[in-house]
C-alpha cells in the first residue's frame, strides 16, 4: 500500500505534516515533531522581527472538545529560519516555512530568507484569525490574496502554498491564490472565537479572541475543501480538526493530497500519527486502494 | 449533554485561604468544582488569575479534595495572585506535566535538595512516598532566614522526615550557613538511593555537574505558556524535551545541555 | 430571583425559547414545544408557499457532538400562520413567527400574514446556510440585510428581529438591521459544512452540504454576540450550542438578553430547558444578581 | 481522542445477506461497525441507502452482534436496498424510538395483530418477550398468499408461538379467509392480558374504534424524516406526541383523533 505523495512538488514519506504554530520555531522543536512521525515539518508562522507574542493564557481547551488560542504569532524573527531549516535538513526532513506580515513588503522579506536558506515550501499565512493585522484581513479578500502571493511567487523559486481560513469568499480566494502561483492551498485556519468564565465572568484568554481548532471545526473543513477541490482541483492540504483516522479518510476523499494536524497533537502523545497512519491503511485496504492518490476527491469525482 | 472537559480546560476552584507564611511566601488553598484527576508529586496546575496572568504551580499539598500551593512573589502574577481572599474564584488548568514518574524500590531512603521556593512541591511528594515506605531526607537553602517557615506545621506528612536547612544570610542556628551546595557537600550523598533537586538553575547546574556520577533527578523550570506541549514555549534545550510534558523532572543526563547553555539565574 | 425579561417589547416569562427548525410548523408541535418549558414558540422559518424540503437523510449527528442538516426549509407556507399563530395565543404563549424568502417581495407577503395574524414577533431569517436563494447570500451583504429588514418594517406593526449568521461582515450587517428598524438580533445560524463517510466514500446528506449547530458553534455564536454587542449595545437573543446553563450564562455574560436552543432539544428530553433554568437560577445566586438583566453584557462592560 | 458518537450518527454496517422470502418481502442482515446501544423490540433505525434515501425499519431480530429487518418493497428508497449485497455497506441511525415501552405483567397472554409487513417487528417482541415467560398469539393478515413466509423457520425463536394466518385472496388454506380485522372477530380478545396491533392505518382505525375499551397498544407508521424529534414530520395528529421519540407505540386511547383523521391508507 502506497501512502507517499507529492504535494507542491515536494516528496512526503506519507501525507501527515504538524499545523502551522504547533511548536516549530526552534531546533529542539523539530527533534519533537520528527519524533511525532511527520512526513515534513511546518514552521510557525515567522515574521520579518521577532514577536513576544500574548501573555498567558494563550491557550485553552473548551467544553465542546476544540482548543481556542490567541498566541500572538510568537516567533524569533525572520533570522532563525537558517536554523531551522539546517535542523530539518540534517534529519533528511522537507521543512515547510510558514511566513507571515502586514503588508507584502514583510512577506517578501521573510519568503526571501526561507528561499536563499533552502526551505522547500513557503506557506503564507493568510488566515490567523486574532492578530491584527496578520492574516484574517488579508485572507478574506480575495484581491488581497492574488497580491500576497504573485509578489511572494515574484521573489522565490521555491513552490508557495497558500494557507486560507474560513471566509465568505474563500472559493474565490482559492482561485485567486491559484491564479497567482501558489502550487498549493492548505485549508483552514482557526475560526475566531471567545470563551467567557461564568464564575469571573471575565474571558479567559488575555488578547480575549481567539482562534478555534479541533473537532468543532473539522466539518467546516471538509466543506471547504471540497467546494475547492470541485471548483479547480487544486492540490490541497487539508488541516481542521483531524484527531483519527476517519477524520483524515475524510479530507483525502474529500479532496486533500495531504494533511496537517495540531489541536490532537496536544499532551505530547507520540502515536497520534501513527495511528492515524495505521486506520489510513486498514482503510485503503478495505477499499481496495493500492495506492493513496486513488482516493483523493473520491466523493466529489462519484 | 454532557462532553467531556478535558485536562487542558480552564476549572472553577475557589480560594479557601490565601496566606503569607513567610517573607514574600503564600500558602494557596483552592477547592476545585470539578477536578480531572487525582495529582501526582510535582504535577502542576496554571492559575487563572483573571484579566492579569496563568501561573504555573506545582502542587504542594492536595487532601482528595482541597489543593494547596506554595509560591513566591516575583512580578506582577503573583502579586495578583496574593491579593485574591476567601471565596473568590480562579481557574486552573491541569494536572499538567509527567509529575515525578520515578519508580523508587520500597523503603529506599531517597535525598530531596531544594533551593528557595523549590520547596514547594515537596511537602506532597514526602506524604505520596511515605505510602511506599519511602523515607525522604530534605535539604533546604534559602537566601535569608525570612524565608523560612515551620514545614511540619503546615504539612504534618512532612512529620517523620529529617530537614536539613541553610541560610546563606546564616541567621538560622540550627542550619548550615552557607548556599545548599556548601550544605550538600557536608552530606554523604552515597548512602541514597536516589536524590532529587529542585531550584534555581544555577544551583541545578551545579548539582547536576558535581553529583553526575550518581544521575540525580533534577526538576526545571522553564517559560511555561499553553502547559500541554503546543507553542513550544517550555522546551529544554538541545533536546527534543518539552517541560510542560514530559517534566518538569529529569534525570541530569537527559538535561545537561540545558542547563550548560542557560545563564538564567533566577 | 428574577429570570423575566422582555426582547422586543415582548414580556418572556424567562429567556429561553426555541430555536427556529426545531418542529414549529404544526399545531401539535407548539403543543410539543409547550411541554418542554419554552417561554415562547419561535416557528419554522415559513415561506410564502409549501415547500417540501429535501428527502432524507436531512439530519445527522457529527462524531465531534454537534448536528449538520439540510431540511431545505420544509414548512406549510404562509397559510398555516394564523393556525400557528391561535394555538399559541390559546395558550398565551408568545409566538415569534420566523420568515423567509427569496426576495423583498417574498418576505413581505409572510410578514404581512404573520403581522395580520396577530404574532408577537416576525424573526427574519437572512441565514439558512443551505438552501439555495434563502439565507446566507443575503445575510453576508451588510447592504441586502437592510434592505430587507427595512421592506419589511415598512409593512408591519409588530416588532421585527433579524436572524443573522456567521459572516465577515456580521458585526457590520448587524448595525445595518438596526438600523433599517430590528428592534433586536438573533446570532447566529448554523455555519455551512460536510460530512461524509468514509466506507461508502459519499456525502450523506441528500444536500451534500448541511448547517452545522450543537455545541462545535457555541465559542464562535458567543464571540459574534460578544462583538455585536460591544458596538451597538442591541437586544440579543443568543443562540447556537447551548447544551448546558453554562453555556446559557456564558451568551449572557457576552451580551445576550434572550436565548434559543435548537440542538439540544434532540431526542425530546423534556428536562433541558428545566435544567438550564435551574443552573442560571444558582449562577444567578453565586454572583448575588437579583435580575437576570444585572449580568447582560456584563464580560463587555467589565 | 475519543469523542463520544452519539445514537443520532450515522454509522456503518455491513451487509451480511439480504434475500426475498415473500413476494416483495426481503430479510435484510447487517452487521454493524459500533452498535449504540442494545435495541428494544419496536426501536427501529433508519437505513441510509447511500446517495438514495434513509428509510425508517424496525428491527426484526437481534442476535447481540447482527441486526435483521424485514422490509417490503414500497419505493424507490426499499428498491434500492433490495440491490445491496453481501459486504456493501449502508449507513445505520438508532436504536431510535422508545421501543415497546409497555411493562407485561410475568407469565402473561398476549396478542399481537399484524397487517401485512407489519410483521416485521414481531419476531423480535416474541422473543424478547419470552424471556418474562410471555405467551404471544399471533394473527397475522395479508393480502395475497404470496406475502406469506414461514416465521417459524426464519426466526426459530417464534416457534412455541401460536400463528393465526389470515389472507384476502382466501388461497390459504390452513388460515382464515378474509381480512386481520374478520379474523379477529372470531376471536375471543378478552381471554388475553394486552394486544398489540401494528398494520395500516385503516386496520388499526378499526382495531382501536372495535376494542376501544380494552385499550389496546398499537404501532403506528407516519413519515418519519429526522429520528430525532426535530423537523417535525413525525408528529400525532391532535397530540403532543413525537413519532419517532415518543412511539412507534402508543396506546389507542393517546392517538385516536391521529386515526380518525387520517385518510391515508397504505
Ligand atoms: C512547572 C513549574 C512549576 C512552578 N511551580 C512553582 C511553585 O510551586 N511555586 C512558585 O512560587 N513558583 C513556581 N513556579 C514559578 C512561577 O510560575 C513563577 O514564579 C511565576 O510564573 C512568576 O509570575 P509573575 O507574573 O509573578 O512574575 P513575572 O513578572 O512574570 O516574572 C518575574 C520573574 O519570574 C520569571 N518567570 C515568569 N514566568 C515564569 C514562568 N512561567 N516560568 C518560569 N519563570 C518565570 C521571569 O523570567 C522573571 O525573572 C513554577 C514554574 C514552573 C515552570
Ligand atoms: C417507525 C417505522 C418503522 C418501519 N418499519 C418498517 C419495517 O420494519 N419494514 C418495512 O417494510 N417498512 C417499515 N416501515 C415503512 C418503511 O419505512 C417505508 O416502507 C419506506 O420508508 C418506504 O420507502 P421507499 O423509498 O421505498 O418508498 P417511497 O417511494 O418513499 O414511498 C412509497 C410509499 O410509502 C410511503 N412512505 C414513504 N416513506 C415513508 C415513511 N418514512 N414512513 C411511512 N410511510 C412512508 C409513501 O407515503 C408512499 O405511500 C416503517 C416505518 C416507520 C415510520
Ligand atoms: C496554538 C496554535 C497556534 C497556531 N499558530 C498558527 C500559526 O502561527 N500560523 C498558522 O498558519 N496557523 C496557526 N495555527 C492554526 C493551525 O495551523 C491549524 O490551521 C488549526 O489549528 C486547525 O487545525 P487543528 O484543528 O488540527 O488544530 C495555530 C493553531 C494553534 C492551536
Ligand atoms: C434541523 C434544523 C433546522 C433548522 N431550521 C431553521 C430554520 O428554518 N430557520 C432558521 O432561522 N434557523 C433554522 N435552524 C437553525 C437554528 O434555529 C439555530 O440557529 C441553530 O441550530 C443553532 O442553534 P443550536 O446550536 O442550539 O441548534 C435549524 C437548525 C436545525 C438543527
Ligand atoms: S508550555 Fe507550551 S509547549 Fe510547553
Ligand atoms: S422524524 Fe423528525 S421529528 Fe420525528
Amino acid at each position: 500500500m502506497n501512502l507517499e505523495i507529492s504535494i507542491a512538488g515536494i516528496k512526503l514519506r506519507h501525507p501527515l505534516m504538524n499545523a502551522s504554530g504547533i511548536l516549530g520555531y526552534a531546533r529542539e522543536h523539530i527533534l519533537k515533531l520528527i519524533r511525532y512521525g511527520v512526513a515534513a515539518i511546518v514552521t510557525k508562522t515567522i515574521t520579518p522581527k521577532p514577536k513576544r507574542g500574548y501573555d498567558p493564557p494563550i491557550l485553552i481547551e473548551l467544553p465542546n472538545g476544540g482548543l481556542i488560542n490567541a498566541v500572538g504569532l510568537e516567533n524569533p524573527g525572520k533570522e532563525a529560519i537558517p536554523e531551522l531549516v539546517n535542523e530539518a535538513k540534517r534529519h533528511y526532513m522537507p521543512i515547510l516555512v510558514s511566513i507571515g506580515g502586514v503588508n507584502e513588503q514583510e512577506f517578501i522579506e521573510v519568503a526571501s530568507v526561507a528561499n536563499d536558506a533552502g526551505a522547500d515550501a513557503i506557506e503564507i499565512n493568510l488566515s490567523c484569525p486574532h492578530t491584527k493585522g496578520y492574516g484574517i484581513e488579508i485572507g478574506t479578500d480575495p484581491h488581497n490574496v492574488y497580491n500576497v502571493v504573485k509578489s511572494v511567487a515574484s521573489v522565490v523559486s521555491i513552490p508557495i502554498i497558500a494557507k486560507l481560513g474560513l471566509s465568505d469568499k474563500v472559493v474565490e480566494a482559492a482561485g485567486k491564490a491559484i491564479e497567482a502561483g501558489a502550487k498549493a492551498l492548505t485549508l483552514i485556519n482557526t475560526i475566531k472565537s471567545l470563551y467567557i468564565d461564568v464564575y469571573t465572568l471575565k474571558p479567559v484568554l488575555t488578547n480575549i479572541f481567539g482562534g478555534l481548532s479541533g473537532p468543532p471545526i473539522h466539518p467546516i473543513a471538509v466543506r471547504v475543501v471540497y467546494e475547492v477541490y470541485k471548483e479547480f482541483q487544486p492540490e490541497i492540504i487539508g488541516c481542521g480538526g483531524i484527531s483519527s483516522w476517519i477524520d483524515a479518510a475524510e479530507f483525502i476523499i474529500a479532496g486533500a493530497r495531504a494533511l496537517q494536524i495540531g489541536t490532537a497533537l496536544r499532551g505530547g502523545s507520540q502515536n497520534v500519527i501513527v495511528s492515524i497512519l495505521e486506520g489510513l491503511r486498514n482503510w485503503m485496504l478495505i477499499h481496495g486502494f493500492r495506492d493513496i492518490r486513488e482516493a483523493i476527491g473520491i466523493s466529489v469525482r462519484g | 449533554m454532557n462532553y467531556m472537559v478535558g485536562k487542558y480546560s480552564v476549572r472553577p476552584a475557589k480560594v479557601v485561604s490565601n496566606i503569607e507564611i513567610a517573607k514574600d511566601i503564600y500558602i494557596l488553598e483552592l477547592e476545585p468544582l470539578h477536578l480531572h484527576e487525582i495529582p501526582q508529586p510535582f504535577n502542576f496546575f496554571m492559575i487563572w488569575v483573571p484579566r492579569v496572568d496563568e501561573i504555573p504551580l506545582c502542587i504542594a499539598d492536595f487532601d482528595g479534595r482541597k489543593l494547596k500551593f506554595l509560591y513566591k512573589i516575583r512580578g506582577d502574577g503573583t502579586k495578583a495572585l496574593a491579593k485574591h481572599y476567601k471565596d473568590m474564584m480562579v481557574g486552573i488548568k491541569g494536572p499538567l506535566g509527567k509529575g515525578v514518574n520515578i519508580r523508587p524500590t520500597l523503603n529506599s531512603k531517597w535525598l530531596v535538595i531544594a533551593g528557595g521556593i523549590g520547596i514547594a512541591p515537596i511537602p506532597y511528594l514526602i506524604k505520596t512516598w511515605k505510602n511506599y515506605g519511602i523515607n525522604i531526607d530534605l535539604l533546604w537553602g534559602v537566601k535569608t532566614m525570612d524565608e523560612i517557615f515551620n514545614i511540619y506545621n503546615f504539612f504534618p506528612s512532612s512529620v517523620g522526615s529529617k530537614i536539613i536547612l541553610a541560610t546563606e544570610d546564616c541567621r538560622y542556628k540550627n542550619g548550615y550557613c552557607g548556599t545548599v551546595v556548601d550544605a550538600l557537600r557536608c552530606i554523604d550523598v552515597k548512602e541514597y538511593n536516589g536524590i532529587i533537586a529542585i531550584g534555581p538553575n544555577s544551583m541545578l547546574k551545579i548539582i547536576c555537574l558535581e553529583l553526575y556520577e550518581l544521575n540525580p533527578y533534577i526538576a526545571l523550570e522553564t517559560m511555561v505558556k499553553c502547559g500541554m506541549g503546543i507553542c513550544g514555549s517550555c522546551y529544554i534545550k538541545a533536546s527534543d524535551k518539552l517541560l510542560c510534558t514530559d517534566g518538569p523532572v529529569f534525570s541530569c543526563s537527559e538535561v545537561i545541555e540545558h542547563l550548560r547553555s542557560s545563564n538564567i539565574n533566577y
